[in-house]
């Protein structure tokens, strides 16, 4: 099992669209073989069509923002007096995170297959917020699957969505998070595929999902690939590239342009969520060791009980409360080329804490992660080293949170 | 050893009527009940399916979820339904049970342990909801090898080409999915036209037996009765969470709506 | 670069002695060559010399106290309701720490050679104490070199070394700890190898101390192996074998017979020191990305400037506070098959409170920091996974850095 | 360009004597210090060895070691060393210069980066206490392709089948290791014995330049006349750190005691 260079990772399947072998696939019912199938030759036929390639590059640009800053964050490197600390803050993006690229690209391809109705699942809210901003945008009904514990603690999201037009289903059953949100959508797709085009909210899900997701994001890194040289004049001998992984989609896109990059002079960690400190449940399928198993029609790492039902995870953060994770990160993992690893609950709000203090930068529960262990480890990391956080989402999402572990002075927002 | 699926269908045929196949939960509401149900309905369904409960399912509707969730809050595992169904035969021998879930449970289990322990305690076919053709290949071909009839599925959006590739690599059983719909929802569109795509693909492969299933119900079974079967399961786990909540006995519940059921087709 | 199986991982070196062309080797004067050469093949003929062999079991049974005790922490277990947690307690080995595998079999060797007078280095304190307890079994004089700083906060073990009759130099160039005390042992050998055996504490220095020492201390996991089976039956499918790494000497002991499993059935996690969470410094060279350089004649991955000269550690276990790390370790993290990470200070000392609070046991500072990540993941591990921690030495050595740290309550030993 | 080093060793052996090598830490006290003391010790020096200090000298006892941390502590860095190089060969260009040390520092920065900046300033020779023969083949051999004197060690323990297998790949300057001990020790053995040690080697190669070192002072270099070369080092550096404490200019120091220890060896 190999990377293989010059090639882009989402395209490294088998016939069968698995990684290595072993990741991902379309374990799905026979009633989305082909709506999947028509997906799937849809967005091969566009992504190699020029003028849908300016399609989205017009929108990335004028809709979406691009690129997002990539800033220096001085206090925070005096401070630690360790390695360089930069910013690629992908939370300046239109809407708050990077789910906007993932939304925008699926609701361009909604309006190329003709279909004026589009589903989404969504966790800490961003991913439904950005469907159905994008959904507007153009024209299309939009109808947003989310837990019920999540729309509790999720509510600017939650609000935003409405404003947007689109309906919110609450899902009751299960754990009432992601997982739930993202299974209710796509039993709504099987028994409405003919008419709504479904959008996952990660690159999760079966596999034309995973490489859409993929593809999407990486906007990130083609930003940031030119603003590093920018920055530096060339490629530095040290990067790090800290990135949260709930299901990935934020990741794989900060570091898809990076892939080709030795891993010593281009690094990458993944930070998944461990969960309160106390508690044995957590969303670290790849920290932790768990199983390969099947969710939502992809084989990934899951965290699973030995009869193969999924367990239920626990994190503050919405976003990364999810019990399995991308096959491409389990591809990584595999092969090596990324590092992951996990921050508590505890970890996430004492980052918070830390940068909010040095920087004028409010990173939401799901980047504080990221924030965690990259502050852990710069300290000890000399100063000819880059260390490069994906601050992938804004903390007013986080304020009901925020308010209650910290306190009313970390949630103030203006 | 004959094939208990194939015989069923065979004794259906020379009663000119389609064979009747139950969808139940393993473990809803308890191990103990849900033999007893199995027991009861056996009396009048001719194939039973037996559900092997999963908390991530993602084509099953609001009653079968219901019910796996229950079945697994109260404690039901693998190792528990390979038992039920071993103590089912011991009184009914003759009566074929397919095991219906979802492809995870297996791949835990190990796909050889699985049809080991299929074959011990006399598993007679297997639906897997989400391994499809050709993913299922290797899979349905090891399940031939025991003597296990792998269930295909086929649906309204399955293309005429894919269909006959899917055929091509099926076993004698197949099931047709009436509508574009999780199990347990309304029927949206005629049994006419159900039975006509259905009567569409029969003609593809007459000498298989298919039968149809999702939204049927007591109110249109008989509308099905061209067909070499009909599957009713939501129904029968919307009874049981009935009978729950008016603290009736699901099993006299469900055996008489089976008997109902049955007494729509003869 | 890959593990061969069936063969010695000590043994699978180059011509040159280096194991993955990269790591090891001899760096070392001229002068040494010829006394490193005759050991070299002293040890060679000896460790296929099926007396030697049974002289060796002999002292570890009778003398070292061979097998050292397996337990499972049923409290610790209950508290963290994750995986099953057990310890192997080597610091139940006469003298209270593994190294006492390394100071009896190069006492043995000195004694064929030859020669009457040994000398070694120290940092914790143990690899001193041992050296000098078998060299006074033996009849050998002795001289321990040690860091001033080491000294000062080692005391139990410096009047240890002291009653056996041993002289203690103290070092007081550079950092005053053990990385000074090596190189201070090396030059004094460098001017009296005629008449001095030379010990190195760990799985460092020239190659042929790299293999004599892992070649010792591989008696813990020969012991370990057996007793796993006389508990579990057969091997469990999921153990992860937690150990302190600072030369690497009881790391590698601890795995060596494991080797060959499957790194998903056994895992070997190496927990480095990370030095004071605020402090910049850290003797983690693994996990915090140091280069590969040459250390007291060998390549490996140590902490050093761009000019090659060799960094300041800083940690509360002077067993640790090692600047680089056994070539054995950089090959297997290199191959992967070992996982490294770091612990604080500060995580040592909470790991430590956690063990005493439910365990019998009281682990020093260094089997702290193993203990330390064991707990952290253990907590989120299901229960069918065998944690087990090398409790490789005792806290009654630390018992002043306990009380100032702890206070009182957490420094009483009887 | 002509080999320095060979054309200092010609022309000593012309004027009958061996050659006087002369060792300092570069950057001690300070840059511009020991850039100062080269220059004024090379008036008496033929050969100049200037130490690259390191942090963990295995080789080297205490006289080198507290000049070298002082260097380190005030701040030397590799590019300084050559800067110091470079400045000294703007005004004694024909003086050769060889730089001593250990080989992480060479690691670090990259063998062949190293050489060429070598060349590039002007060095003429390099020691590398610890690469030994065979371990220092290849660098060996690099050396010889810039025109640059790899200078290896023997010592008292290298066997006779060892020094001719190290002379075969050695450049033509050899560095003699007068007895078992770090530099700046005591002369443990008599300078007879060593002198019957050393002519037992130049035997085995009458052609190349062998030098003696190691625990060589004014009080016994004269006695080492017979061989080609005399280094002294430590001497040297323990002068520096008295003057320091006492105050007084290092550079005239050095310089004197370097015209003394020229004295008894004219
Ligand atoms: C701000 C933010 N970051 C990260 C994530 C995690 O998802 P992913 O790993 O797919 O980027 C989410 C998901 O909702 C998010 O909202
Ligand atoms: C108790 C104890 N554990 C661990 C160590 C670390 O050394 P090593 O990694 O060589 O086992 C030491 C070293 O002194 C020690 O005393």
């Amino acid at each position: 099992m190999k990377i293989k260079k010059g090639i882009p990772l989402i395209d490294q399947h088998d016939k069968n669209f698995m990684y290595g072998g072993k990741f991902g696939g379309n374990f799905i019912p026979e009633t989305l073989k082909k709506p999947i199938d028509d997906l799937t030759k849809l967005f091969h036929k566009l992504r190699n069509d020029k003028g849908f390639l300016k399609e989205r590059d017009y929108y990335f640009e004028n809709y979406v923002g691009a690129p997002t800053p990539f800033i220096k964050l001085d206090n925070l490197t005096k401070h630690l007096k360790g390695a360089q600390i930069y910013a690629k803050v992908v939370s300046e993006a239109n809407g708050g995170a990077h789910k906007i690229y993932n939304a925008t690209v699926h609701c361009l391809l909604a309006r190329r297959s003709g279909k004026k109705f589009v589903i989404g699942d969504t966790g800490a809210g961003y991913a439904g917020k950005m469907l159905s901003m994008a959904a507007k945008k153009f024209g299309l009904k939009c109808k947003i699957f989310m837990g019920a514990k999540d729309i509790k603690r999720q509510q600017p999201n939650v609000k935003a969505i409405k404003k947007n037009g689109a309906e919110v289903v609450p899902v009751y059953s299960g754990s009432q998070t992601l997982v739930d949100a993202v299974s209710e959508c796509m039993r709504y797709w099987v028994a409405n595929c003919n008419h709504a085009h479904m959008a996952v909210g990660s690159t999760v899900g079966p596999s034309i999902f995973v490489r859409i997701c993929g593809w999407s994001t990486s906007q990130i890194s083609r930003e940031l690939k030119s603003q590093i040289i920018d920055e530096f004049g060339s490629m530095p001998k040290k990067i790090k590239l800290y990135n949260c992984v709930g299901g990935g989609s934020s990741s794989f896109g900060f570091w898809n342009e990076f892939m080709d990059y030795n891993r010593k002079q281009v690094e990458f960690i993944g930070v998944e969520a461990g969960g309160p400190t106390k508690s044995k449940k957590h969303a670290a399928p790849l920290t932790y060791g768990s199983k390969i198993g099947i969710l939502h029609g992809a084989a990934q790492y899951v965290n699973q009980n030995s009869d193969g039902q999924i367990e239920e995870t626990e994190s503050i953060s919405a976003g990364l409360d999810y019990p399995g994770v991308s096959p491409l990160h389990c591809f990584l993992k595999d092969v090596k080329r990324a590092r992951y690893t996990a921050a508590s609950d505890e970890d996430a709000l004492e980052a918070y804490k830390l940068v909010t203090k040095y920087e004028n930068l409010k990173p939401s529960l799901e980047p504080s992660h990221a924030f965690s262990v990259a502050i852990k480890e710069a300290r000890k990391l000399s100063k000819d080293t880059i260390v490069i956080v994906n601050s992938c989402g804004d903390a007013h999402k986080d304020k009901d949170i925020l308010e209650k572990r910290l306190g009313k002075k970390y949630a103030k927002f203006n | 050893m004959p094939n208990l699926i194939n015989l069923a269908f065979k004794k259906v045929k020379q009663e000119n009527r389609p064979a009747l196949l139950t969808y139940t939960v393993a473990g809803d509401n308890s191990k103990k009940k849900s033999l007893e149900i199995l027991k009861s309905i056996s009396n009048y369904a001719d194939i039973l399916e037996l559900g092997m409960p999963h908390n991530a399912l993602v084509a099953d509707g609001n009653q079968i979820q219901t019910s796996a969730y229950r079945a697994i809050k109260n404690g039901i595992k693998l190792k528990d339904i390979f038992q039920i169904v071993k103590n089912f035969k011991k009184s009914k021998k003759q009566k074929p049970i397919i095991l219906m879930g979802y492809y995870n449970m297996v791949y835990q289990f190990g796909e050889n342990n699985f049809l080991n322990i299929c074959k011990k305690v006399g598993v007679d076919g297997l639906i897997l909801v989400d391994l499809p053709w050709p993913e299922n290949k290797n899979f349905s071909y090891k399940c031939k090898n025991k003597g296990i009839t792998f269930v295909q599925l086929l649906s309204p959006t399955t293309s005429v080409k894919r269909i006959k590739k899917i055929l091509k690599d099926s076993h004698e059983m197949i099931y047709y999915i009436s509508m574009l719909s999780t199990t347990g929802g309304k029927l949206k569109i005629s049994p006419k036209a159900i039975m006509n795509s259905y009567n569409r693909i029969k003609r593809l492969c007459p000498k298989k037996n298919i039968v149809i299933g999702f939204g049927i119900t007591d109110k249109s079974i008989n509308k099905f009765k061209g067909a070499n079967g009909v599957v009713i399961g939501s129904q029968l786990c919307k009874t049981l969470t009935k009978s729950i909540k008016a603290r009736q006995n699901p099993v006299t519940k469900l055996s008489s709506i089976v008997k109902k059921l049955k007494g729509k087709i003869i």
